[in-house]
């Protein structure tokens, strides 16, 4: 097993020098002796908590990995992670305590798109880069009711997942009927709903009943009948937490055969584990798959699966990914370690270029709207808490 | 249409056993015990720990759940209102330490994950889980076209069941009267011999139990078993139903809740989903306007 | 515990550390406010949340459509929120105790879930995109007012009315025998509860640049009631107090770190048992109050 | 300058107030008595406007005022103050009364808000006018202005709601019995005060028990007896008037007193030394020691407010005694909790029977026999009292809430016998019930106590009580004062001075 790591982490080792080099290449002047502060605000409890958990593992693993090998330029990275509980001011209060307090020079999270809308325009205002490495709704960079200039994510919108993962499904097996399930007293999951009915018109799926519910409701049967009673060829669920297993099992008990199709609210172990055979073949589209064939998306995995004994998922990698990035244009950036508010601006004009070769998404790059552009991975669950491929759709 | 119905029983049973302990505290004691929710998310998290995580038989599960929440209901009585009663203070103060109580058990399991120090008793944080299938078996019966999965017609009957025994205990033994007498009259209960403070201890424990019992069967039946289940999802509803039925009245808990699933359900099969919590509140809000003894209650007189 | 170290050392970079903790308390302090006055006159509602969603979106609809001013949209949200406080006042205001607070209850989430989140102006369950908002800019306008209304208050509370509150609170049919309309006093605290809840959710909607309905919910009911509770309902100051007090808490706690929540509920327990009376009241307010400051009326 | 013509009011089948006719001279004082649930404080509320009257009309000064809500009451200036003390407990004295000043006080929300000299005038006035009040009604408000009304003594507390009231400046006050529960010398006082207040341009109408007080300041009086006005007069002629003595004392029993029992025979049951309990800043028991033997009926009577309740309240651990001893069979009891004090067979039925109106006669029956666990022992003595008492049978499954008063007083007393008791506490058992119903309530005490059950049996209707008792000790604001055979007291004149005064 150690051999196994430490072999793991020389393969790392040369993975990082290799994207290093990849990205616009400014020869990096030398940290020694300082250490990068990086702050990560994520949901560990609430209804983010089924997400929040595998992002902290992953972003805390990434650090060691990087520090292992001799940090950035020198310096050792440290990253804070702090918990919002799910809650938007708790989030937005978080984020400026790390950057006033704990003087970070760049932030992961929030986990939620709900309180990343909090969260984020303080970190701009703030004048400190945050990159949402789970944040998938609308409204999170590019078209933002705020300069968001200093925002970043590297996690895959809705509104690229859910398109490619109805494509997909559409052009394999022509469903001609859908309904869309989801809680109206949820900003993600509305949103969600609202890209659902703009898309699959244009594959053909009939939306034939939107059914609206809310967060809280006990026992969703009697929505989920609902739906069968319409007998769809696609049950559309688009919302966090606890609530696609449970309509799953629900559908699964009442006979319905047919597909279930989603977004980045399926993409966790958890959700996949709770929903077990009821969710199998439920699809997705996905950031990340464990097949991808990179370097370090191996060695991700294989840490990942040595230090927390089980399966990374999606939020694991895009967190993963999110402190290589931050590591990768800290090294580009010429810090000061002295002007923080240099450092910061600094690191923003840094992650611009950011131009990386190898993670465990895959190559990356961030769009003029500081968004991802990268193949999507359409999945589907395996009804053992884990995902299959089914197909990728470049980008 | 008729399996709307069925949901509607079934949706009727888990109120109905939730709010049940809910009212009898109330109905006794006069306080609303904001804690409930918490011991009947404690329920779930207990059984799922002996059968989810180390793998012992479904009716273990069951009687440690019932032994646990049976405690919490005394470290309710005597942590939280047993004090504020000798010190006088009014039930808005008890409701209030129950909040607390409800704040720091939710708080405990959502922290807790493998190798925390209750790591024994949960490790999934904040996850939803479920019991391992096949921990109770489920047959899905096809009756006249409709679907009624095994679990369903369990809660039903053992919710009817319990009702039965529950009302037999208010009704016929020397404990239900007592409770009868205290939740009508304290002053007359003590010259009858009857001891008030053992008695409102007895409710906590029967109350909490019975909350206990709720969450293991929620957690089976809709799989779904986190730190929030008691929060999020029966709190408000229980109120709405105890509301409904008459606060203090087991008979009105009962009927309430059935009532409030019929009409959640009705909302839904009408095709105004989007307004089925609207609607469940306003009845709430109907019912305390029009009503506020609920449907079972009886009204209480001030005299000069 | 460098939270108050820092607080008493470094005050300047302790605010631009917590703006958001201290807008936070701030718009806390009003609701508290909101409800102090409601409890004042004896009178357990939970329906400030309600109108402080009232107050919120109508001033954020009337700054993105019509590019009206917050000091407007305050003025609009919190005269609307009296509006709904005079329908549903009429009703509930029959009603005592907790039934009185479990129908205000029934109302808030009544019109969350069956207006809120129904109604296309209020951007339904995803909201609204508040083009408008201006956080280190909004702190000053909510302490002002925290300030002002606290004072305001504190002298009604004295004045006729006031004691008019105070007397009904204490014994209705003595109140009535006094020559006090118990019904129109009922009401008026009421109200005026309702225009602070609204003007106070206007000023909060103003610190974020969304508002959606899970702002309003039941958690945050409850919440507001709490800050009063454990701060005093007998002297204003003591919701304001509870409302700073138990705002800051998590923030204070940051040490305990997991446990945080849990410590927090520790604290709220306490509390309520060594101190049924809140913080803030005869004795308890000489833990916080200066020489001048005149005594509780609680 | 008032009038009422027919009041009535009905609270479910029983005639609270029925048909009641009262003038009110200006200036005048007027008494208004009767026995307990006669319906004095009902017809008061129904003045007050606390209770809307079915039938009958008001009439201030000429004006109609029928069914006014309190506030509107006040501000037509009838004042009044509660049987049970109604201040507002945690205000200060000078807090209370100025509350009475509502309706005549302009907002002074300005002067709080400016702190200007100019405008806190109105509030030293107002000040002022209550430390006034204060003195007129005997209380110096240097001493008592600043504290909470709870912290004051009782009968502080009357004098104190009385300011109160009168800072309405009414035209009419309405006392409801502002003398119970004082000792002597407050009495003194307060009647002092009560005289003098037509002097202040205020008519007075006062309910009050305290026969003394009624006769001595009452320009004219009204007695009520099961909601009907049975007399109205002079002090003279209520005090000649025989219907009116019955009303109070009772009437004769076909029987007569038992032989003089001499003082107690056999072995003592119940021992209590030197008790003091007080409540509410009252001191409502005083240095009270008496004793009941084995197997005898002994009475407490005296008037209302001396103390009798509150005694048996304490043998039965309602309440706790600040000083002395309780013995029973024996062993000291002495605030022990009911339950204990109940297993131990010191039943006590309580004043107002306190039966489970909602749960069904059978029900209240055997929850009489909690402590017992011989369940055939307890079937067959439940069927056993309801053949003794044919009424209960027929109700047997009827809630209790539907029996008629008399129907619930033996209801209670059949659930004191449930519990086998050794000693039953009897806490006026014949209140507020017609004549026939006291007739019947008194044989079955006496079964009771011919069967062996020692009694003690606390009664307004003095005369019935004494016929019935062993022996009788005589309370008058919370001492005992007298005490003897019950043929003895019978007798004894001053038991009569301590009911009607005189």
């Amino acid at each position: 097993m150690k051999r196994v790591l430490t072999g793991a982490g020389a393969l790392l080792l040369l993975a990082t020098a290799a994207c290093g080099g990849t990205s616009s290449g400014t020869t990096s002047t030398s940290y020694k002796g300082n250490t990068i502060k990086l702050g990560a605000v994520f949901s560990l409890t609430g209804l983010g908590g089924v997400y929040g958990p595998q992002s902290k593992n992953a972003a805390l693993l990434a650090q060691d990995d990087i520090n292992a090998k001799g940090g950035v330029n020198g310096a050792t990275i440290q990253l804070t992670v702090v918990d919002d509980g799910s809650d938007k001011t708790q989030a937005a209060q978080q984020t400026q305590t790390l950057i006033q307090e704990d003087g970070v020079i760049a932030l992961l999270g929030p986990t939620l798109s709900n309180s990343a809308v909090a969260a984020h325009p303080v970190a701009d205002s703030l004048k400190t880069p945050m990159m949402g490495t789970s944040n998938t709704g609308l409204n999170i960079v590019g078209t933002c009711p705020y300069p968001c200039d200093y925002i970043f994510r590297d996690s895959l919108g809705e509104q690229d997942a859910i398109p490619a993962n109805i494509k997909t499904y559409a052009d394999a097996k022509h469903p001609k009927t859908g309904v869309v399930l989801y809680p109206n007293d949820d900003k993600f999951s509305s949103d969600g709903a609202q890209i659902v009915n703009d898309t699959a018109p244009k594959y053909g799926i009939k939306i034939v009943k939107t059914i609206q519910f809310t967060k809280n409701e006990a026992d969703l049967s009697p929505y989920v009948t609902e739906a069968v009673a319409a007998n769809p060829d696609v049950i559309f669920i688009t919302s966090l937490g606890g609530i696609p297993a449970k309509i799953m099992t629900t559908a699964r008990a009442d006979g319905w055969q047919g597909q279930f199709l989603g977004g980045n609210g399926f993409n966790t172990a958890a959700v996949s584990k709770q929903a077990g055979q009821a969710g199998l073949g439920a699809q997705s589209g996905s950031a990340w798959y464990p097949g991808i064939n990179t370097q370090s998306n191996r060695d991700f995995i294989a840490h990942y699966k040595a230090k927390y004994g089980a399966d990374p998922d999606q939020l694991a990698a895009q967190a993963y990914t999110g402190v290589m990035i931050l590591a990768d244009a800290a090294s580009r950036a010429n810090l000061t370690f002295k002007d923080v508010a240099k450092d910061r601006t600094s690191m923003r004009d840094a992650m611009l270029a950011t131009n990386l070769s190898d993670t465990p998404l895959g190559p990356f790059k961030f769009t003029s709207s500081h968004d991802v552009k990268q193949t999507i991975y359409v999945v589907a669950m395996d009804g053992k808490g884990g995902f299959t491929l089914v197909s990728t759709v470049p980008l | 249409m008729g399996q709307q119905l069925l949901n509607a029983i079934f949706l009727g049973s888990i109120y109905a056993l939730f709010a049940v302990g809910y009212t009898l505290v109330f109905g006794v004691l006069d306080v609303l015990n904001l804690a409930h929710s918490a011991v009947f998310m404690l329920g779930a998290v207990v059984a799922y720990s002996i059968v989810g995580l180390h793998g012992g038989p479904f009716w273990l599960g069951m009687l440690a759940a019932l032994t646990v929440s049976a405690g919490m209901g005394l470290v309710i009585e005597f942590v939280a209102l047993r004090p504020l009663r000798r010190r006088g203070a009014p039930p808005l103060s008890a409701l209030i330490a129950t909040i607390g109580l409800a704040l720091i058990i939710v708080a405990l399991i959502e922290q807790s994950h493998a190798g925390g120090w209750l790591g024994w008793l949960w490790q999934d944080g904040a996850n939803p889980v479920r019991f391992p299938p096949g921990s109770v078996p489920n047959p899905i019966l096809h009756v006249a076209g409709l679907i009624i999965p095994g679990d369903d017609i369990a809660i039903g009957i053992v919710t009817v069941a319990l009702m039965l025994i529950l009302g037999w205990i208010v009704r016929a033994t020397s404990v239900g009267r007592a409770l009868r007498a205290v939740a009508e009259n304290q002053r007359a209960s003590r010259l009858m011999g009857i001891d008030v403070d053992r008695l409102f201890a007895l409710t906590l424990v029967g109350s909490s139990a019975l909350a206990g019992l709720a969450g293991v069967l929620f957690g089976l039946a809709l799989s779904d078993i986190d730190p929030y289940i008691g929060r999020d999802q029966v709190e408000l509803r229980g109120l709405a139903i105890i509301v409904l039925g008459g606060m203090g009245s087991v008979t009105g808990a009962v009927v309430g809740g059935y009532l409030l699933a019929i009409i959640e359900v009705a909302v839904i099969v009408a095709g105004y989903t989007n307004l089925r919590a609207g609607v469940a509140f306003a009845a709430l809000f109907l019912m305390l306007v029009l009503r506020p003894q609920g449907l079972f209650g009886s009204r209480v007189q001030e005299r000069l | 515990m460098d939270f108050f170290v820092q607080l008493f050392t470094d005050p300047a970079s302790f605010y631009s550390g917590h703006e958001l903790l201290i807008a936070q308390m701030g718009v806390n302090s009003l609701l508290a406010i909101s409800i102090f006055v409601t409890l004042y006159a004896g009178q357990l509602t939970l329906a400030q949340v309600g109108f402080m969603a009232i107050g919120a979106y109508t001033s954020v609809i009337l700054n993105i459509d019509a590019r009206l001013p917050l000091a407007v949209g305050a003025v609009a949200g919190s005269l609307l929120a009296a509006v709904a406080a005079l329908i549903i006042g009429l009703p509930v205001l029959r009603l005592r105790g907790i039934f009185l607070a479990i129908a205000t209850l029934g109302f808030g989430e009544a019109f969350r879930f069956g207006v809120l989140l129904n109604l296309p102006i209020t951007g339904e369950g995803q909201g609204l995109t508040n083009t408008g908002a201006d956080i280190e800019g909004g702190i000053v306008p909510v302490w002002i007012s925290v300030v002002i209304l606290t004072y305001l208050i504190f002298c009604l509370t004295r004045s006729r009315t006031g004691r008019a509150w105070a007397a009904m609170r204490e014994d209705e049919a003595a109140a009535a025998s006094q020559g006090i309309n118990v019904v129109a006093m009922k009401m008026a605290a009421f109200l005026l509860g309702a225009l602070i809840a609204g003007y106070a959710g206007a000023l909060d909607a103003h610190l974020s640049f969304f508002v959606d309905p899970t702002e309003y919910a039941t958690p945050r009911a409850v919440g507001v009631l709490i800050f009063a509770v454990v701060g005093g309902t007998g002297f204003v100051l003591g919701p304001v107090v509870g409302a700073i007090f138990l705002t800051a808490l998590p923030e204070i706690l940051r040490f305990a770190a997991d446990y945080r929540d849990a410590v927090n509920g520790l604290i709220l327990l306490l509390i309520i048992i060594f101190r049924p009376q809140g913080l803030v009241s005869r004795g308890g307010l000489a833990i916080i109050r200066p020489r001048w400051w005149p005594l509780a009326r609680s | 300058m008032l009038e009422a013509e027919g009041i009535s009011r009905y609270f479910g089948g029983v005639k609270a107030v029925d048909g009641v006719d009262l003038k009110i001279e200006a200036g005048s004082i007027t008494g208004l008595i009767g026995p307990n649930g006669a319906g004095k404080t009902t017809f008061v509320n129904i003045l007050t406007g606390y209770v809307r009257p079915q039938a009958g009309r008001i009439r201030l000064e000429g004006n109609d005022i029928t069914g006014r809500s309190p506030h509107e009451m006040a501000s037509l200036g009838v004042a009044r103050t509660f049987q049970t003390i109604r201040l507002f407990r945690d205000m200060t004295v000078l807090e209370n009364v100025q509350a009475g000043m509502h309706l005549r006080r302009p907002d002074d929300l300005l002067a709080h808000l400016l702190p200007l000299p100019a405008l806190r005038g109105e509030a030293r006035r107002a000040a002022a006018e209550a430390r006034e009040l204060l003195r007129r009604v005997g209380l110096n408000p240097e001493v008592v202005g600043a504290a909470r009304a709870s912290q004051l003594s009782y009968g502080d507390q009357r004098r104190v709601e009385i300011a109160r009231a009168l800072a309405l400046q009414p035209k009419l006050l309405v006392l409801d019995e502002p003398v119970a529960g004082m000792n002597p010398s407050e009495k003194g006082r307060m009647r002092d005060l009560i005289a003098r207040l037509p002097d202040h341009g205020v008519t007075v109408l006062m309910i009050e028990h305290d026969m003394r007080l009624v006769m001595g300041v009452c320009d004219h009086i009204a007695v009520l007896n099961f909601g009907r006005r049975i007399a109205s007069g002079t002090p003279a002629e209520i005090g000649a008037n025989p219907e009116v003595i019955t009303a109070y004392l009772g009437a004769d029993s076909e029987r007569t007193a038992r032989p003089a029992g001499t003082s107690l025979g056999t072995s003592s049951l119940l021992k209590v030394t030197d008790l003091d309990v007080s409540y509410g800043g009252v001191q409502a028991v005083a240095q009270a020691s008496f004793e009941v033997g084995e197997g005898e009926l002994v009475a407490l009577i005296g008037p209302n407010g001396a103390g009798k309740t509150t005694i048996l309240n304490t043998l039965s651990g309602l309440l706790r005694p600040d000083r002395g001893s309780i013995e029973f069979a024996g062993h000291a009891i002495t605030g022990a909790p009911s339950h204990r004090i109940v297993r131990s067979g010191l039943i006590h039925v309580p004043e107002g029977r306190e039966v489970l109106a909602r749960q069904t006669v059978r029900e209240n029956l055997e929850l009489g026999a909690f402590t017992r666990r011989d369940r055939h022992a307890i079937r067959a003595q439940v069927d056993e009292l309801l053949t003794r008492f044919p009424i209960l049978r027929e109700r047997a499954s009827l809630p209790a809430g539907q029996l008629s008063g008399g129907e619930q007083q033996i209801l209670a007393i059949a659930r004191g016998l449930m519990a086998r008791p050794r000693l039953l506490l009897l806490d006026e058992p014949s209140l507020g019930l017609a004549p026939l119903m006291v007739d019947q309530v008194f044989r079955i005490i006496d079964e009771i106590r011919t069967d062996g059950t020692t009694v003690l049996l606390v009664e307004q209707n003095a005369r019935r009580a004494l016929q019935a008792a062993d022996r009788a000790y005589v309370l008058e604001s919370g001492r005992v004062v007298l005490s003897g055979s019950g043929a003895e007291l019978l007798e004894d004149p001053r038991v009569r001075a301590t009911y009607l005064g005189a």
